[in-house]
């Protein structure tokens, strides 16, 4: 096994099990059309406002879109999980045992101003980020990256601490923003990283800024000079002459904005819109069209979540019954429009998903933990999302199992209909909203608290201002809360025991809820070791398995699609990745659509 | 109601009753705010009277657990669902959970009698002209916002709840938060601002910077602070509004009352020996009353508004009260269903007009030289 | 030929509860420079009259009838008409000057705007004329007095103003409503003499209310005599004097303030005393209002009054008197002793003051000033009562009946607001709201200016029995001398801020020591002997 | 009155200290302070308006495009927080720092803000333009309407134009603002209906190209919706309350001897009774001045995409940026001072009757 640690593997890309889907020779990835039409105007509309052109600082509210500035050396692929291809980086070169990684760069990458992006660059980059960067950022990347060196102009080596998993290194080295060295050298007063600026820092990136007007508009312009318009990873990319991205401060206003034209491209995110906003004559004559991308990626954790401190809900049944009471059916068709789907799993729709009872492998990994897994994983199927009557806000028959469940656990009904246990004590739940949530959850928040009371819970919604809200939630003062913060997963990685893992402090901000259990610590750290593909699913089915039997989330439900609204002149590939739709750099427009839109008038 | 007036408030009265408009306002909004005092009766998701195996239920006053009609629940029965209706009106058959709306409609055409179960008897339930309260939804399919029909005459908001049971409540509320925080806020407003003009001085100096203190804490940071500690409430939030509104007459009544005090009738009463509050509330003030009396309609419907703006900012009353201003934010956020806006706009004009030319007329009524036409 | 003409003019108030009829059919015209003088009983219509010629009244009057000007009808002219007429064809002094001012512009303001308006003069231009009328109204030092503002100007000195701004347009008819009650009897003469030199040069037509008999007979060519709303006599002033025919006439031209106060007691306590008393008013100019001046109202007056006792005090107009008289009410701020019973109260708070207040009473030189607009007269009388309780303890609706009734007024108006009174109802009611409270010292600031010569007599013995009963010590202001002498036990005389003589009211009467007081006396005993001719 | 005036300013500085000092002192009782919001920002989560802009429909707070956070970006070690507490100066005693900000307030250094790195002053600056310009053109607008409206109604009170111009200012009144901005901007601005107006900014985008008279029109082309759906509240009130003043007025005494000295009714109005009855409009500007520059505006700036002083006033509260918020008080306390020794000075200018001493019992 030490030798096999010590074998050395060059490749074009990079996957933790070293399994590519594409080849380098191809000639160009095949969702993409390798013949479309270059040139055009992409507009978009954008809410609130910007005072910065620096993303990278959280001071300031940055404008406009960073990743088409720059370059990275290795970059995600948006149709494969997991799998990264070189960009700036040629080749990639790692022991088996992942120690170090080194990037040969490729030597006709150039700046926006024509100078060559070197490995000094990188490094220097990468030291920015340590430096000036997000604190977060820098603590866990200079623990896990102890050096880099620079070998040669073109060529980089980054070595990884032997304390810590190397899951997820190589990726994070890779995908470096690279920074002109020279350019912030230049002024290094001014150009720094964590202030914001009315400034982009030289990139190598497909587009250049163009021009910006605070409060109003930013414009990127492609640069006809870009070194890697025909590398087969790109080709097909970046088919769009200008960006161009427009601000408004009301909802309403950026809608009216791309009924008149000022826009002609949304990615519509309100469902109440989406579904009734669209009726205006530019979509009945069929000058603007609404089209939904189906979305590839496993919907995130998104629902209630119950904060497991409480003593009321240290009983798994109490969490159960309290989850029954949620109508999501219901709700779908009275709050959400109908256009959300039912979420039950951590990687729903993926082949991780875990279904009926344990078997094959996934029985072997989870016998193979021991003692940790509760008999009853192996005895009950996986739970599914129960199914609620549409026509009625609280479903009878869930309401009876619920009240059930909750008598059994000990609070039972008194004689004025509200549960009490033992001690006297209601059934206290305390939601917990921040003031800028959107009235759509707030109506489905409510609703849910009166089925809970309904059933002779005690429960309240409390709504409190933003930063009380940080507070309480970092101070898990809340019984319930809704939050989208607890994602899905397709492999395994740190991000996982962040989320999941018994917490290290109280106020760990990600495991909002407090998980703290024995099965699912054990499974992490099992699936770091998978040497497999399908080791590791197994692993993380297990995961998700557990994950849904301890109820601590009540699902909200997700929309499966990616809604965009265009005028009719914007083409997308047929097959479109499936982590991804592209609309910024796979889409084009068609010039003939374009000139027949503005010979109508109907297009500025 | 004249045998009790003095002349002069019999004046009053009469000078009053001859603005029509102010007049038939006072009526009308009486008429509204009484009606809306009984809204309980007016909407509600329970019934008002309900007849079970003969004997009598008011479920508006009082708990009743659907095990009090032969359901299984514990738990408040919801008389709105089909199985609980059908428990009632059948005397608490058994057979109601498998096939509720079934057994309503025979009950309803007198298809089922006693001879075919030997437990039916049969009951009613009286509702309330509109069967929801201001936090029911309604039964209806679809996505809300729903727009009217026959069962929710305004519609639904996003919600799902009814839009007139809202107004109903909301008016109730909003009305009653603006009567208060009005009273409270210009009484403070007009003590202030007459002692600071009467009487001059350092008085004047010591009161002014007060307010101007006062006034420059930030209202919101209050909330924010007296919510986290005491949670929301109707009266802390009416507390609270007076608390911070108060500031707002002050400068007027002020300005009035420096103007007023070198008037001749003011060195006459003082002459007298009235005291300095007599002077001020029965010589001065009625005489300095234009500002006040212009203000007060708006300060009511400033206060329904700052309850509103204050709701559609997320700092006002729990978010399942029946708040218009929700209903104004729901408005603007849903710009498809105008049902929201006509209702939330319609609600407005109609409380701000009736009490503006209430206050006109009120105005009128202590003019000693207005006449009508 | 006729200027003005009226013709059965009615005016009925309508209010809410009642309907008044203020006049009840007049009829009277006047022709180019001719004098018509309108007398009669207080409240009897003279006022009503008088504005209904230009559509002045407010909207509860029903005005029916007609007025022509030089054949124009104005009852219901239109605007442009009557824009046109008023205050340049007809010129308005009116009763009360006190109120009639605009509070807010200077003297220069109210009396620049009419001569702009209708003789085109240029704003520069205008200030010479100003000057010149201000000067011949009698007002002294005009230029000073050109930036001050109504407030700050005497009773008399207003009127003057009033007086002034009415001439400014060399008006074809002057409507003069009591032109010259709060003027003392030298200035009075004065201004005859200018209205008279007027009409001389303009043929201007005057229609000249008063109560002044003494007056009357020197001004005018015909008189009117009014009662209850009607024109009981009319004729020419000579033999309309000589033989009144209507009992109405003959007894206002009887009646007099005669007689004698009754002497005070040799042991009379002393009720209020002021020693030194100054009086100085800061003139103040500029945005900053800086003080560049004084005005001195008052330098150095001392007096004392008993029980029973009344002091006259006479005075031209703006020599401070009423200024005094505040003072020694402490309604306004002075330097100087000031003891009121036994008690310094010069530095008394407050409140031990306001306890005080019941005890000492004034009347106001301005009655329509100091009846607050939105009381009404049962409220404001009753106030007293309130505050101090009613001295016997009976209820209070009765008393205010009683004393309204004592002044001449009927109970049935209790309930009106002051506005809807006539000038001397209204100086009755202010009299009586220092009365009701039957306080020790009044201060009586010319009560009876307002009023015709048989209430003015009903006041005199009213006030006298008054004093009589309850012991009570008057300081009376007044430009009406036999007044005064019904009235005083003592008489001050002031001059320009200065005391020129103060003693026994029979030893200044009949050996006056000062030049000015002479003067004063010659003036006056010469108007109303010319006036009381007849009897 | 020198002296009075001269008081007056120097209580300035007290009554500043003492805004200073009980905001200061509230502050401390605010649950959740700038290091929540920190924290809150660097989670994505720091648009403190999404709930009335409607940003977010779906309600998820996190930003729509998932490029623009990196690697790593949503962590936060303990020890950061420490750092921010630091940085905020969390870390001194609450009385040490109020006297070194009064310190530095004394030296005119109002700091910077926490979240954008920029001066206060800057900040404040900035914004001005717009909230002038709003806050300007709306004052005019509603007292150039109001006033002779008013002085009209109180003319005809109780025709029916008065009952008419009642019925529609109370019917424009009840549209809630933001609702009426709403309106206005769909039906004027928006691509269903007229698009005669801007949607959004102060000026066009060629507003340095074009010439001085196209600059004026642009301006004015941009500012019309905003100034009308702000003035229409104000405009309700400052009518009626200049009606009812005259009224009060009107039938006074000396209204009577202007009328008989033959002024025309209009001069009777403007030259005699304006004045007498401009007393408590004078007054209640400072009130109307606060709510312009306070943040009365922020949803109609909001909505109209305009960055004004409401917005940043507003926002600064909600995201606990204490500079800014102490630095706007300041500023706007000053002036709001200022505001009102003027108006003081202009009811004496109006009533020269006026004065400020004690008055004697
Ligand atoms: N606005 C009004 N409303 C009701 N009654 C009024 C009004 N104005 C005047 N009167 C009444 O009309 C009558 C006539 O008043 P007018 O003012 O003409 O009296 P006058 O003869 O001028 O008396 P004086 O000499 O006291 O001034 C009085 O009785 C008075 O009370
Ligand atoms: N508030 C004031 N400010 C300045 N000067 C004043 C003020 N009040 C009165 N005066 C002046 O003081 C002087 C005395 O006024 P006062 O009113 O005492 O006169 P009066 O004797 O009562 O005269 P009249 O008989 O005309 O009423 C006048 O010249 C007047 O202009
Ligand atoms: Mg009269
Ligand atoms: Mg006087």
């Amino acid at each position: 096994r030490a030798q096999d640690s010590d074998e050395i593997i060059k490749s074009h890309g990079y996957s933790w099990y070293g399994d590519l889907t594409y080849q380098a020779e191809i000639e160009s990835m095949p969702f993409v059309n390798a013949d479309a039409p270059q040139g055009g105007t992409v507009s978009i509309g954008r809410s609130g406002t910007f005072d910065s052109l620096n993303p990278y600082s959280r001071k300031g509210r940055a404008g406009g879109i960073s990743s088409i500035l720059y370059d990275q050396l290795l970059e995600y692929n948006a149709d494969t999980d997991g799998e990264y291809y070189g960009v700036l980086a040629h080749t990639v070169e790692y022991p088996k045992s992942k120690d170090w990684v080194i990037f040969y760069m490729r030597p006709e990458a150039k700046f926006a101003d024509g100078t060559p992006v070197t490995a000094h660059d990188v490094l220097f980059s990468h030291k920015l980020f340590l430096e000036q960067g997000l604190p977060s950022y820098s603590e866990a990347v200079s623990k896990r990256i102890p050096n880099v060196e620079v070998l040669d102009d073109h060529t980089i080596k980054f070595y990884f601490s032997p304390d810590y998993s190397r899951r997820g290194m190589i990726e994070t080295a890779g995908a470096t923003t690279v920074f002109s060295k020279a350019w912030f050298e230049a002024d290094p007063e001014n150009r720094r990283l964590d202030e914001p600026r009315l400034e982009v820092a030289m990139g190598s990136g497909p587009y250049e800024l163009e021009s910006y007007e605070v409060n109003r508009n930013i414009t990127y312009k492609l640069r006809d000079d870009y070194w890697a318009k025909d590398l087969p990873s790109k080709v097909g990319y970046y088919n769009y002459e200008e960006i161009l991205l427009e601000y408004f401060g009301d909802e309403v206003a950026r809608f009216e904005g791309f009924k008149g034209g000022v826009y002609t491209m949304r990615v519509e995110g309100d469902p109440d819109l989406w579904v009734n906003g669209y009726d205006f004559p530019a979509v009945e004559e069929g000058t603007v069209v609404k089209e939904a991308v189906p979305n590839g990626s496993p919907p995130d954790a998104v629902g209630f979540v119950f904060n497991l401190n409480r003593p009321q809900f240290a009983d798994k049944n109490v969490r159960k019954a309290v989850g029954l009471l949620y109508n999501f059916e219901w709700t779908n068709e009275s709050l959400l429009n109908g256009l959300y789907s039912p979420r039950y799993s951590f990687s729903q729709g993926t082949v991780i998903e875990a279904n009926g009872l344990p078997e094959g492998p996934e029985l072997e990994f989870l016998k193979s933990l021991g003692d940790v897994v509760p008999e009853h994983i192996f005895t009950t199927p996986v739970e599914e999302m129960h199914v609620s009557s549409a026509s009625r806000q609280l479903d009878r028959r869930n309401r009876r199992t619920a009240e059930a469940l909750l008598d059994e656990a000990g609070w039972p009904v008194g004689d004025d209909g509200i549960r009490r246990n033992a001690a006297g004590e209601t059934l206290e739940i305390e939601f917990l909203l921040p003031t800028n949530i959107s009235d759509t959850v707030r109506a489905v928040q409510d609703t849910y608290a009166q089925n809970l009371q309904t059933a002779g819970i005690d429960a309240t919604v409390t709504r409190v201002d933003p930063s009380e809200y940080t507070l309480r939630r970092r101070d898990k003062d809340f019984d319930m809360i809704y939050s989208s913060r607890y994602s899905a997963f397709t492999g395994t990685g740190a991000g996982l025991q962040q989320m999941y893992a018994t917490p290290e402090s109280d106020t760990n901000v990600f495991n909002i809820g407090g998980l703290a259990n024995e099965t699912v610590d054990a499974i992490l750290q099992a699936s770091f070791l998978a040497e497999t593909q399908e080791e590791e699913n197994m692993a993380m089915r297990a995961l998700d398995r557990v994950l849904r039997d301890e109820y601590f989330i009540v699902p909200y439900g997700y929309i499966a699609e990616t809604w965009f609204a265009y005028f009719d002149m914007y083409r997308h590939p047929d097959t479109l990745p499936t982590f991804a739709t592209g609309y910024l750099d796979l889409w084009w427009i068609d010039p003939d659509a374009e000139a027949a839109l503005k010979a109508s008038g109907d297009l500025r | 109601m004249a045998f009790s007036l003095s002349p002069i408030a019999r004046r009053r009265w009469q000078n009053f009753r001859k603005n029509r408009r102010a007049f038939w306002s006072l009526w009308i909004f009486s008429a509204l705010f009484v009606l809306s005092l009984f809204a309980e009766f007016l909407a509600n998701d329970r019934p008002i009277v309900v007849n079970y195996r003969g004997s009598y239920y008011t479920p508006i006053f009082n708990f009743y657990a659907e095990t009090t009609f032969g359901g299984d629940f514990r738990t408040e029965a919801a008389y709105g669902d089909p199985e609980v209706h059908c428990l009632i009106v059948s005397g608490g058959l058994e057979r109601c959970f498998d096939d509720p709306e079934g057994m309503i409609e025979a009950i309803d055409d007198d298809r089922f009698s006693p001879e075919a179960d030997e437990d039916f008897q049969k009951g009613w339930m009286i509702w309330p002209p509109i069967p929801y309260s201001y936090d029911t939804s309604v039964d209806r399919r679809g996505a809300a916002p729903l727009p009217p029909n026959e069962q929710n005459w305004l519609g639904t908001d996003s919600t799902k709840r009814d839009v007139l049971a809202r107004i109903i409540y909301g008016f109730r509320l909003s009305v009653f938060f603006a009567i208060l925080v009005t009273v409270g806020s210009s009484l403070i407003g007009i003590i202030a601002g007459a002692v600071q003009g009467f009487f001059g001085g350092v008085t004047d100096l010591v009161f002014q910077r007060i307010v101007e203190i006062w006034g420059a804490i930030p209202g919101l940071y209050v909330i924010i602070i007296t919510f986290a500690i005491f949670g929301r409430s109707f009266w802390l939030l009416v507390i609270l509004s007076i608390i911070l509104g108060w500031t707002g007459l002050v400068g007027l009544i002020r300005a009035e009352f420096l103007r007023a005090r070198n008037l001749e009738y003011v060195r006459a009463a003082r002459a007298l020996g009235v005291s300095d509050w007599k002077i001020m509330f029965r010589h001065m003030l009625p005489n300095a009353m234009v500002a006040t009396l212009t203000f007060l309609p708006f300060l009511i419907t400033g206060a329904i508004g700052s309850l509103a703006t204050l709701d559609f900012l997320g700092y006002g009353l729990p978010s399942s009260a029946p708040s218009l201003g929700e209903l104004t934010l729901q408005a603007k956020q849903k710009l498809h269903a105008p049902w929201l806006a006509f209702s939330a706009f319609t609600t407005f004009a109609v409380m701000l007009s009736l009490l503006i030319f209430i206050f006109e007329g009120v105005r009128d009524a202590y003019d000693p030289r207005k006449t009508f036409k | 030929m006729t200027l003005l003409c009226v013709d059965d003019l009615k005016v009925r108030f309508v209010t809410e509860d009642s309907t008044t009829v203020a006049v009840k059919g007049v009829s009277f015209d006047i022709a180019a420079g001719e004098t018509l003088a309108l007398v009669g009983e207080s409240g009897s219509g003279k006022s009503v009259s008088a504005l209904s010629t230009v559509s002045l009244l407010g909207d509860t009057a029903k005005v029916e009838g007609s007025v022509t000007f030089e054949g124009e009808e104005m009852v219901g002219a239109s605007k442009e008409v009557l824009h046109r007429v008023r205050g340049n064809d007809i010129s308005f002094i009116f009763q009360e000057p006190m109120t009639s001012l605009n509070p807010l512009h200077t003297l220069e303001k109210q009396l620049s705007e009419s001569l702009e308006l209708h003789q085109g003069l240029k704003r520069s231009e205008t200030r010479a004329r100003i000057i010149d009328l201000l000067t011949r109204v009698g007002i002294q030092q005009p230029e000073e007095r050109l930036g001050s503002y109504p407030h700050q100007l005497s009773g008399g000195q207003r009127q003057r103003v009033m007086i002034a701004m009415a001439l400014a347009n060399n008006p074809r008819l002057l409507v003069a409503d009591e032109p010259t009650t709060a003027l003392d009897v030298t200035i009075q003469a004065q201004i005859l003499e200018l209205l008279r030199e007027l009409q001389r040069e303009t043929g201007m037509a005057m229609l000249f209310i008063t109560h002044d008999l003494g007056v009357v007979r020197k001004i005018s060519d015909r008189v009117c005599v009014m009662q209850h709303g009607e024109i009981v006599e009319e004729g020419p002033t000579g033999p309309l004097f000589d033989a009144p025919q209507h009992p109405y006439t003959q007894e206002l031209l009887n009646a007099e303030s005669v007689g004698q106060p009754d002497p005070v007691a040799p042991d009379a306590e002393t009720i209020a005393s002021a020693e030194n008393l100054k009086i100085w008013f800061p003139i103040q100019k500029g945005f900053l209002r800086k003080t560049v001046g004084h005005v001195k109202a008052v330098n150095d007056a001392s007096l004392a009054v008993r029980a029973g006792e009344t002091i006259g005090i006479v005075g031209e107009s703006g020599s401070g008197k009423t200024t005094l008289a505040l003072a020694i009410m402490r309604l306004i701020a002075s330097q100087g002793q000031m003891r009121f019973g036994d008690r310094d109260i010069r530095n008394l708070s407050t409140k031990n003051l306001r306890a005080l207040r019941s005890e000492m009473q004034i009347v106001f030189q301005d009655p329509f000033g100091s009846l607050s607009p939105r009381m009404t007269c049962e409220q404001i009388i009753a106030e007293g009562l309130g505050v101090h309780g009613a001295p016997d303890g009976r209820p209070h609706r009765e008393l205010v009946a009683e004393v309204l009734t004592e002044v001449g007024l009927s109970p049935d108006m209790m309930n009106r607001y002051p506005h809807e009174f006539s000038g001397g109802q209204r100086q009755r009611i202010a009299i009586a709201r220092a009365m009701v409270l039957r306080p020790k010292l009044v201060v009586l600031d010319e009560p009876t200016s307002a009023l015709d010569k048989t209430v003015q007599v009903q006041v005199v013995d009213l006030l006298r029995d008054l004093q009589k009963k309850y012991n009570l010590a008057y300081l009376f202001i007044s430009h009406d001398l036999k007044v005064i002498k019904a009235m005083s036990h003592k008489v001050m005389v002031m001059k320009r801020g200065d005391v020129v003589e103060f003693g026994d009211a029979d030893q200044i009467f009949d050996a006056p020591k000062s030049d000015y007081t002479r003067a004063l006396f010659a003036a006056a005993f010469d108007l109303s002997d010319t006036g009381n001719a007849g009897t | 009155m020198g002296a009075y005036i001269l008081r007056r300013i120097l209580l300035v500085i007290p009554t500043l200290f003492g805004i200073m000092l009980v905001n200061f002192a509230l502050i401390q009782a605010v649950p959740g302070g700038p290091i929540e919001q920190a924290i809150a920002n660097y989670s994505g989560e720091g648009d403190v308006t999404a709930g009335f802009t409607g940003a977010d429909a779906a309600g998820n707070l996190e930003s729509e495009t998932a490029d623009e956070a990196y690697v790593g970006a949503r962590g936060l070690p303990p020890e950061f927080i420490e750092q921010l507490e630091k940085e905020f100066g969390f870390d001194k005693p609450p009385v040490q720092r109020f006297f070194i900000m009064i310190g530095k307030y004394l030296r005119f250094d109002f700091g910077e803000s926490y979240f954008q790195s920029k001066d206060v002053v800057d900040l404040v600056v900035e914004r001005m333009p717009i909230s002038i310009s709003l806050g300007l053109w709306t004052t005019l607008l509603s007292y150039l309407i109001s006033i002779p409206l008013g002085i009209r109604k109180a003319v005809k009170d109780g025709s029916s134009f008065d009952t008419w111009t009642s019925g529609i200012i109370v019917a424009a009144y009840a549209i809630p603002g933001f609702l009426f901005a709403i309106l206005l901007l769909v039906l004027f601005a928006g691509g269903s209906y007229w698009q005669l107006f801007p949607l959004r900014g102060l000026t066009s985008d060629n507003f340095a190209d074009l010439s001085l008279m196209g600059k004026i029109i642009d301006y004015f082309w941009h500012i019309a919706l905003p100034v009308t759906a702000m003035s229409i509240s104000g405009f309700t009130t400052l009518t009626l309350l200049t009606k009812n003043s005259f009224l009060d007025e009107i039938k006074k005494q000396y209204v009577m001897t202007a009328r008989a000295k033959g002024l025309s009714e209009k001069r009777v109005l403007y030259g005699h009774v304006f004045r007498n009855s401009m007393l408590i409009v004078v007054a209640g500007f400072p009130g109307a001045f606060a709510a312009i520059f306070t943040t009365g505006s922020v949803i109609i700036e909001t909505v109209f995409s305009l960055d004004g002083l409401g917005r940043l006033g507003y926002e600064a509260a909600v995201a606990r940026d204490y500079p800014i918020v102490f630095g706007t008080l300041y500023v706007f306390g000053l002036i709001g001072l200022l505001i009102n020794i003027i108006s003081d000075l202009v009811y004496v200018m109006i009533d020269p009757r006026i004065d400020f001493e004690k008055r004697e019992g």
